[in-house]
């Protein structure tokens, strides 16, 4: 303890190349790349929308937007100009002051977790030697994190704020997926962090320079993906704003400005998500092996960056326009008992390793520790996964979560019927018999 | 030298004006037509049924089983990097099993709660 | 003189053998609930048994080693809690050999009394005279520990009996008499314990070990300043003076005394109250020799306004048992003018007026509880002219009577005798306040008399019961045993046989000490004296000069 | 301290020190749980109970073993865990003591014959199946006597408990052996955690139980934020959150006392509300009230001894330096609650309420001997402890016993007469009650006397007197109960005395026995309390 | 900025929790003042921990936050548990508490 006595001093000693060129970035270059970025922000968001009509178009046999703009590539822009000469309604029943904030609140921080994401290598700006990136934080991906949990508060907030039960239902629905998904985004990160030794975005694109941890880490690179994508909302978790059920999602309510903040949000969010995956996983700007030479200057690598991205941002929409949406309970058992188990077998299984490597590689005893734990972990999976199939029923006959009757879309019935029908019935009785017992007992 | 979170302090503030501005700009830009139908809240068309409070409604309870789980892990999560961090300098250290060991005993610690959660059925959604 | 070192183990077991017969006795009972009969008998049977180990204690005591300086005698100790330095250590001295005396006399004469007394509804004899017996054990262990960790202990341990006694068996109001008793004697006790953990951390200053053994205490006591003796002095006095009822301590008395059955009532003035002069005795005077001194007038003033507050209150009231209870305060009032007067003359009449007004006092209790039975009430004004009907009763009441106002002749008429004139040299003032509580005496008692006994037959009581006849009305608690013996004859029976039994040993001993005290006074004085050594200060009247 | 040794590369970390043998108890009590949660998990609901039972019993005496087995090695005190933990003579004893009073509050939480099916909700499902079953008619919590009764056909409970109260234990046991204020907090946190759920899980008087868990949970919450903040302010001073670097630095600091005191103060706020010392004692008498009577009677008797264990520590390593400075304000303190404790006990007309107010009449006693920075005012705290412990125990588990068609029947009303109908328990009651009181010849006495005689030794006479005084006042409602079980006479309709079942039986026996001998014999006890310091 | 700022800071917030649990009677937002003033302690400690110049502060504030997230789960269940039990999922209804 005592060797870090001097731990909080940052002077420029402890400092990697990044953050020292970062530090001396004069005032205007940061005001510079601050308007640089949200521009990216903004004009990602415009391209993306248009990109993903024009594709999901391709894919359903139509032709997406082409009138706007060239090749219809200004529709997004003019839709955008649209909302905001819209009229704006605000529900009688709204809570007027949360209405108004939880856009604002939804889309700072998704601009926010954009100033860590490293776009590219050094280079020179107006003479001016600096990196493509805003501020390199030794909590970087911390950033991230938090930034898209307290997204999640906008959500809620402008669902609750709305005054209305489907966006409420929404809302909580999407808050539920976020935070859910958040755990596996979380866990998925924890690998890269381990080898990188280091939580700035910048150290570990640097930490990739021998080889992209997408292979090195495949199962969390799977976990990741799959978990940002829950994370952002999108097609096929997209159950928030299941049209069919809940009508718009969180934001039925909200018209003109507002709404389209959200909407900034969730494309920014996508954007921003996208980018992580490519930091984490693709060794951010890094071109690979054949084009190594090109990682010799900053701006290919930004464009390196930007290509990954896109190819993260055509998967988005690829799923959407291709996959049907999942079922809520799926999606949660997705999440719960897949991804999570999952995750953290393979922590312990990356620790082991790590330290198996660590320790020279010659470490028999420790070999065999990994091994069996391995095989206690993946015995206990096994003796876990096989679905419940005693007649232990679940914990509380939970009717308040916000689901549609299921008699009403399947005629014949699922095996849950059942139970939805005794939920729904029966509980009512039974409980005013419970609390007439307890009024008794008092 | 620049403290090192201004920028992002100053990325904070432009997105947060050009939220700001754009929720406050919109009821000025925009047309003011109202009627009574467009100011209850959204019901498919049908009447809306009247809401017991002003916000919204009531939060389903059963949503907060999720909140603790979430909770849980997460706060797992926040052990999980300052370990992963420094895991290479322990080992360096010379203490890469020892260290190992006890994120074993720690994973596995959580892991008894996720299993007694997952078979008492917290984990299913129906 | 005792040296001051501590005996690890064994000893006499004598006193033990004291102490335990009667807790086994008392076990024995609970089990035999069910059955009252086996159930007297076995009470009689351990009682008797008592009295004879008592019998054999008094034997067995030296009254030439008493006087050679042997302070106790059939010592017993063995170490009980060696962190705290205490020791189930029993002895006796003169004092206190005659209050176990005293008590395993009074405990069998009870038991008669109580043979087949009317117990309220639901409460069994057994349980009766296992609380009898356990009381009885208790105060053994007050009377006999050598310790004085173990004195608070069965000190505290005494009032659990006691208050079962008086809250299970007592009267109407028995359940408000019983709580005001524990409370009073627990509040002192307590305020003792503080006291008596300032000894002990006072021993601890002074030798280095904490230690409970009395005689090491008092060494210690020559040592320990006038100001810390005075604070805890005062903790034990306050316990002793609400146990013993000093003036304005002594409210608890008249309830408990009234409520309390007439088993109760006399064991409970006669003998477990006088652990409260007792203590004076034995544990102020000699632990704080300084404290006392200081304090003496103070004590004095409170023991003479009890006398003639007492008195005067005692003939204002209109319930027997509350009268006999208030004339018992203004003897304690006696005792501890006695024993706060410092001298060996007063000292020795104080303690032979422990043992005597335990017998008269207890006398005018069971004389009392008869008129009850018969009667069925308290109030004095519903009794005239008993006399007429009970002649042999009359007679036992006028003895009981004389005997508690101290007519010479009379076993109280010694020891008060010896009382005035031993606390004169020091105390003058107060002594001569204090005669005038005789003639209060002679005032109560003999009206009391009067108004009862003498006179046309009168009062609903007397009335109620002779229209009723040998029946018995209902709520009327009379005695089957006293119906018995006038079958067919009248509701107002003289006494039975068994109640003349109850009442000839106490009339016996009421008189053979008033005739002859010497035996008794032979035992006290070498521990009288002793105590006077240990107080330091010149005895005004020798002992020797006392009245044989 | 803890894992701060995050060193530059290529350093040689030492690792830390790990006293297996010293601490397996601790880790014993901390695993079995783990495994108990693992048994809720994966075993079919009939054999969930048995099991735990059990399983639950198995480690308790474990642990014991292996406590004994390291005590009576006359182990020298060791700093283990990475500095985290001190074994020293007094954690062997709080550690003991809380071991021995587990077992028997086990024993009660167990039992399934007092309240057929036991005193906790049923598992979920079952509710479930009963409302489905649709049996309805206004009692579906009542059930027919079916405890032993075929598997898979039995009321259950929510099993949920062992685990819960062998967590709470082992937090109780951290607690008293924390070197350092942070891991003093964590088991601050492990072990009332467990209690608040506890707390709600009564099967009768379900929204009481649960207001109860509510109150209970919110103002320790409270408390223990204060404990936290006090932490704060003390690490501030002194740089470290280690006892005895607070101790160092109070000793030779330049700097402003006030950081210390006010740290002090907020600290022992969070530790007496624990205890339930007035004027911090507000949640005690609901929750003692509303929790399921067992709970109640592990909570009295466990988080008491963990509480003053934990605040004899603190003062006595951490603060016994500048034990002038602070002294006056608890003397306040533990006056306030001998007084609140004796005092509002007067006018309760629960017995449940009013052992609570009992309870922290006690707090102000043991106040006392905490307060004495001697090893004399150790032992006699930790004796007193143990005492208490016991007789709260069982008279906890008598109450248990009184029932009428509603469950408990804690009214003192309705005890009257209670000697008629059952005598045996009426007489272990009033014993108990004594006990409490302080009379000779039961712990309570010898309990008092060794505090009582070290705060005398430490210069607190008027304290003592006082806290006399209180005693004579507390031992006035005692006797009330007293008074109302011997002396009045049974209502028709009064309450019944049920037979209990051997765990009750055995766990009141056993309280009964310890208070007893503890008056009698309590010889070995006090030397055990009284066999070293602190150490830190 | 000074650090005692930050202290200052941190006992405001404490004390705007302390009197939130005081004069509140939603057992919610008594909970979340409680939170509140777990979170005004964490910024004390890491202030302090700049001041002393070690890291156990901040380790602290870890500790502190799991522990602040394990109240928080077991709050949760206990206020759920009740409001099943009153057959109401509002938490608004949560005023019972009468200190």
């Amino acid at each position: 303890m005592n060797l870090l006595q001097q731990a909080p001093d940052l002077g420029t000693e402890g400092l990697t190349r990044t953050q020292q060129l970062l530090a001396d970035d004069p005032i205007w270059l940061v005001l510079l790349k601050v308007v640089a970025l949200f521009a990216i922000g903004v004009v990602l968001t415009l391209f993306m929308i248009n990109w993903e009509r024009k594709v999901v178009g391709r894919m359903q046999h139509r032709p997406g937007p082409n009138r706007t703009g060239p090749g219809g590539w200004l529709q997004s822009l003019a839709d955008g100009l649209k909302l905001a000469f819209k009229e704006e309604i605000i529900p009688v029943l709204a809570d007027k002051k949360v209405y108004f904030i939880a856009p604002v609140i939804s889309t700072i921080p998704a601009f926010v977790a954009f100033s860590v994401i490293p776009f590219g290598g050094e280079v020179s700006i107006f003479g001016e030697r600096t990196v493509l990136q805003l501020v390199d934080l030794p909590v970087g991906l911390l950033v991230v994190l938090a930034c898209s949990s307290i997204g999640v508060y906008g959500i809620v907030l402008g669902g609750w704020s709305s005054g209305s039960p489907y966006p409420l239902l929404a809302a909580l629905r999407s808050a539920a997926q976020v935070i859910s998904y958040e755990i596996a985004l979380g866990l998925s990160i924890v690998g890269v962090v381990l080898y990188s030794g280091s939580m700035s975005t910048a150290d570990i694109v640097d930490a990739q320079g021998s080889g992209w941890y997408v292979w090195l880490l495949l199962p969390s690179f799977v976990v990741f993906v799959i978990a940002m994508v829950g994370e952002t909302n999108r097609a096929p978790f997209d159950l928030p704003e299941a049209e069919s059920e809940l009508v718009g999602g969180f934001h039925t309510e909200y018209t003109s400005l507002k709404f389209a903040l959200f909407f900034l949000a969730e494309y920014v969010n996508m954007v921003t998500v996208s980018a992580m995956a490519t930091t984490l996983f693709l060794g951010g700007g890094r071109w690979p092996w054949p084009l190594s030479s090109f990682n010799e200057n900053g701006w290919l690598m930004f464009v390196a960056f930007l290509i990954k991205t896109l190819i993260f941002l055509f998967v988005f929409i690829w799923l959407r326009g291709t996959l049907p949406r999942m079922r809520y309970d799926q999606f949660m058992r997705l999440g719960w008992k897949v991804l999570v188990p999952l995750s953290l077998v393979w922590i312990v299984a990356v620790f082991g390793i790590r330290t198996y490597v660590n320790t020279g590689g010659n470490n028999t005893a420790l070999l065999l520790l990994l091994i069996g734990f391995l095989l206690v972990i993946v015995l206990g999976v096994a003796f876990l996964l096989p679905e419940r199939t005693t007649t232990d029923a679940p914990i509380e006959p939970a009717s308040d979560y916000p689901l549609p009757p299921m008699d009403l879309t399947v005629p014949n019935g699922p095996p849950r019927r059942k139970r939805a029908v005794g939920a729904g019935t029966k509980e009512p009785a039974g409980a005013l018999a419970d609390s007439g017992a307890d009024k008794a007992g008092e | 030298m620049l403290d090192p979170y201004l920028p992002l302090v100053l990325l904070f503030l432009l997105a947060g004006a050009f939220a700001l501005f754009s929720v406050t700009a919109a009821p000025f830009v925009g047309p003011k037509r109202y009627n009574r139908a467009k100011l209850d809240s959204y019901e498919c068309g049908i009447q809306p049924s009247p809401q017991p409070i002003v916000g919204g409604g009531r939060m389903p309870v059963a949503y907060y089983l999720t909140a603790m789980l979430f909770i849980l892990f997460d706060i797992e999560m926040v052990f999980l990097y300052p370990f992963a961090v420094s895991a290479d300098r322990f080992s360096a250290g010379g203490l890469g099993v020892f260290v190992l060991v006890e994120i074993a005993l720690f994973i596995v610690t959580v892991g008894f709660a996720y299993a007694y959660v997952w078979r008492r059925g917290g984990l299913d959604w129906n | 003189m005792n040296t001051g070192i501590v005996p690890d183990s064994g000893g006499n077991p004598l006193l033990l053998i004291l102490f335990l017969v009667p807790v086994v006795g008392a076990l024995v009972l609970v089990g035999l609930r069910s059955n009252p009969g086996a159930a007297k008998a076995t009470a009689m049977g351990f009682a008797l048994l008592q009295l004879v180990g008592a019998i054999v204690a008094w034997a067995s005591y030296s009254t030439a080693a008493a006087e050679a300086g042997t302070r106790f005698q059939l010592e017993f100790s063995v170490p009980w809690i060696p962190t705290f330095g205490t020791h189930i250590a029993f002895g006796v001295d003169g004092i206190a050999l005659v209050m176990i005396v005293l008590t395993a006399v009074l405990v069998p004469v009870l038991m008669l009394y109580a043979w087949s007394e009317k117990l309220p509804e639901g409460r069994t004899v057994g349980g009766y005279l296992a609380l009898l017996l356990s009381a009885q054990a208790t105060l053994v262990g007050v009377f006999a520990a050598t310790d004085v960790f173990l004195f608070y202990v069965f000190f505290e341990a005494m009032l659990i009996p006691m208050y079962f006694l008086i809250g299970r068996f007592g009267g109407a109001r028995r359940q408000y008499a019983a709580v005001k008793f524990f409370l009073y004697s627990l509040l002192g006790g307590l305020i003792m314990l503080a006291s008596l953990i300032g000894l002990y951390v006072n021993s601890l200053d002074a030798i280095g070990r904490g230690t409970f053994t009395w005689a090491e205490l008092q060494q210690i006591a020559a040592s320990t300043s006038t100001s810390t003796q005075i604070w805890l002095f005062l903790g034990f006095f306050v316990a002793f003076a609400i146990k013993a009822p000093l003036f304005p301590f002594h409210t608890w008395l008249p309830d408990a005394g009234a409520e309390a059955p007439i088993v109760g009532a006399v064991l409970l003035v006669g003998v477990l109250d006088k652990v409260g002069t007792y203590g004076f005795l034995r544990y102020c005077l000699p632990l704080f020799p300084e404290a006392s001194k200081v304090l003496a007038p103070l004590v004095l003033t409170l023991a003479v306004i009890g006398i003639i507050y007492a008195a005067l209150l005692a003939v204002g009231q209109s319930d027997m048992s509350r009268l006999v209870a208030y004339t018992s305060v203004a003897h304690f009032g006696f005792i501890a003018l006695g024993i706060f007067s410092f001298s060996s003359q007063a000292f020795a009449g104080a303690t032979l007026y422990m043992v005597n007004h335990g017998l008269s006092t207890g006398m005018l209790f069971v004389m009392v509880g008869m008129l009850i039975a018969r009667g069925g009430s308290r109030r004095i004004a519903d009794y005239g002219g008993v006399a007429k009907v009970a002649p042999l009763m009359a007679g036992c009441l006028l003895v009981a009577g004389l005997s508690s106002l101290a007519l010479p002749g009379t076993n109280s008429f010694v020891s008060e005798f010896l009382v005035l004139v031993g606390s004169f040299p020091n105390a003058p003032v107060f002594t001569i306040i204090a005669t005038v509580g005789i003639i209060f005496a002679a005032l109560y008692v003999l009206w009391f008399y009067q108004r009862t006994m003498q006179g046309p037959l009168r009062g609903d009581a007397v009335l109620g019961a002779l229209e009723r006849g040998g029946a018995g009305g209902p709520g009327a608690m009379v005695d089957p045993g006293v119906a018995a013996t006038t079958t067919g004859g009248s509701g107002f029976p003289d006494l039975s046989r068994r109640e003349i039994g109850v009442l000839t040993p106490l009339i016996v001993l009421i008189l053979v000490l008033g005739f002859v005290p010497g035996p008794v006074l032979d035992v006290i004085n070498p521990s009288v004296a002793a105590t006077m050594q240990e107080v330091g200060l010149p005895d005004p009247v020798s002992v020797g000069g006392t009245a044989r | 301290m803890i894992v701060t040794d995050v060193v530059l590369a290529q350093e040689q970390i030492p690792p830390p020190a790990v006293d297996g043998v010293a601490v397996a108890p601790l880790l014993v009590i901390l695993g079995g749980a783990c495994i108990a949660v693992l048994i809720e998990a994966f075993l079919p609901r009939h054999q969930r109970w048995p099991v735990q039972v059990v399983w639950t019993a198995l480690v308790l005496v474990v642990a014991l073993v292996s406590l004994g087995a390291y005590a009576l090695g006359s182990p020298t005190p060791v700093i283990t865990l990475g500095e985290t933990l001190s074994v020293d003579p007094p954690t062997l004893f709080l550690w003991g003591t809380l071991l021995l009073l587990a077992i028997p509050s086990l024993l009660m939480i167990a039992d399934r014959s007092v309240e057929p099916g036991g005193a906790f909700i049923p598992s979920a499902a079952e509710r479930a199946l009963a409302r489905s079953g649709g049996s309805g008619g206004g009692g579906s919590s009542e059930h027919v006597d079916r405890s032993y009764g075929p598997p898979g056909d039995a009321p259950t409970m929510q099993t949920e408990v062992f685990p819960f109260a062998l967590f709470a234990l082992g937090g109780m046991m951290a607690f008293v052996a924390a070197n350092d204020l942070l891991t003093m907090f964590i088991a601050l946190e492990v072990l009332s955690l467990p209690l608040y759920l506890m707390c709600g899980l009564a099967r009768r008087r379900r929204l009481l139980s649960q207001e109860a868990a509510v109150k209970y949970f919110l103002l320790g919450a409270f408390g223990s934020a204060f404990f936290l903040y006090g932490v704060a302010l003390l690490y501030g001073y002194a740089g470290s959150v280690r006892l005895s670097a607070i101790a160092n630095a109070s000793a030779g600091s330049a700097v402003s006392d006030t950081l210390l005191f006010a740290g002090l103060a907020l600290l022992l706020i969070g530790l007496l509300f624990k205890g339930s010392v007035a004027p911090f004692h507000t949640w005690t008498p609901d929750v003692y009230q509303g929790a399921p009577t067992p709970v109640t009677a592990f909570m009295a008797a466990c988080t008491k001894v963990a509480a003053f264990g934990a605040i004899a520590r603190v003062l006595y390593v951490a603060f016994g330096a500048t034990r002038w400075e602070w002294r006056g304000v608890l003397w306040a303190v533990a006056i306030i609650s001998m007084a609140v404790g004796a005092v509002l006990g007067l006018t309760q007309t629960d017995v449940k309420r009013m052992i609570a107010y009992s309870s922290i009449a006690h707090a102000g006693f043991l106040l006392l001997g905490t307060m004495a920075i001697t090893q004399q005012g150790t032992a006699g705290t930790m004796f007193y402890l143990l005492a208490y412990g016991f007789t709260t125990l069982a008279v906890f588990g008598v109450i248990s016993l009184v029932r009428n068609a509603d469950g408990e029947a804690s009214h003192l009303s309705q005890w009257a007469g209670l000697a008629k109908r059952s005598p045996l328990v009426a007489g272990v009651m009033t014993f108990l009650l004594l006990a409490l009181a302080g009379i000779p010849l039961t712990s309570g006495f010898t309990a008092k006397f060794a505090v009582f005689s070290a705060a005398l030794a430490d210069g607190m006479a008027p304290l003592v007197v006082i806290a006399l005084v209180a005693s004579a006042v507390a031992a006035f409602f005692y006797l009330r109960v007293i008074v109302m079980m011997y002396f009045s006479e049974p209502a028709a309709d009064g309450p019944t005395v049920v037979v209990p079942g051997a765990f009750t039986t055995m766990a009141i026996t056993l309280g009964v026995l310890v208070t007893l001998l503890l008056g009698i014999l309590p010889t070995p006890a006090l030397q055990w309390a009284s066999g070293g310091a602190f150490g830190g | 900025m000074s650090p005692t700022n930050y202290l200052l800071l941190s006992a405001l917030l404490f004390s705007i929790g302390a009197v939130g649990v005081l004069v509140r009677r939603n057992a919610v937002v008594v909970f979340m003042c409680i939170e509140l003033m777990l979170n005004a302690v964490n910024l004390s400690l890491v202030t302090f921990s700049r001041i002393n110049g070690n890291l156990d502060g901040q380790v602290m504030a870890f500790f502190v936050m799991v522990v602040a997230a394990a109240e928080v789960v077991v709050g949760l269940a206990i206020i759920t548990s009740i409001f099943r039990t009153r057959q109401s999922s509002s938490v608004d209804d949560a005023n019972l508490l009468k200190y």
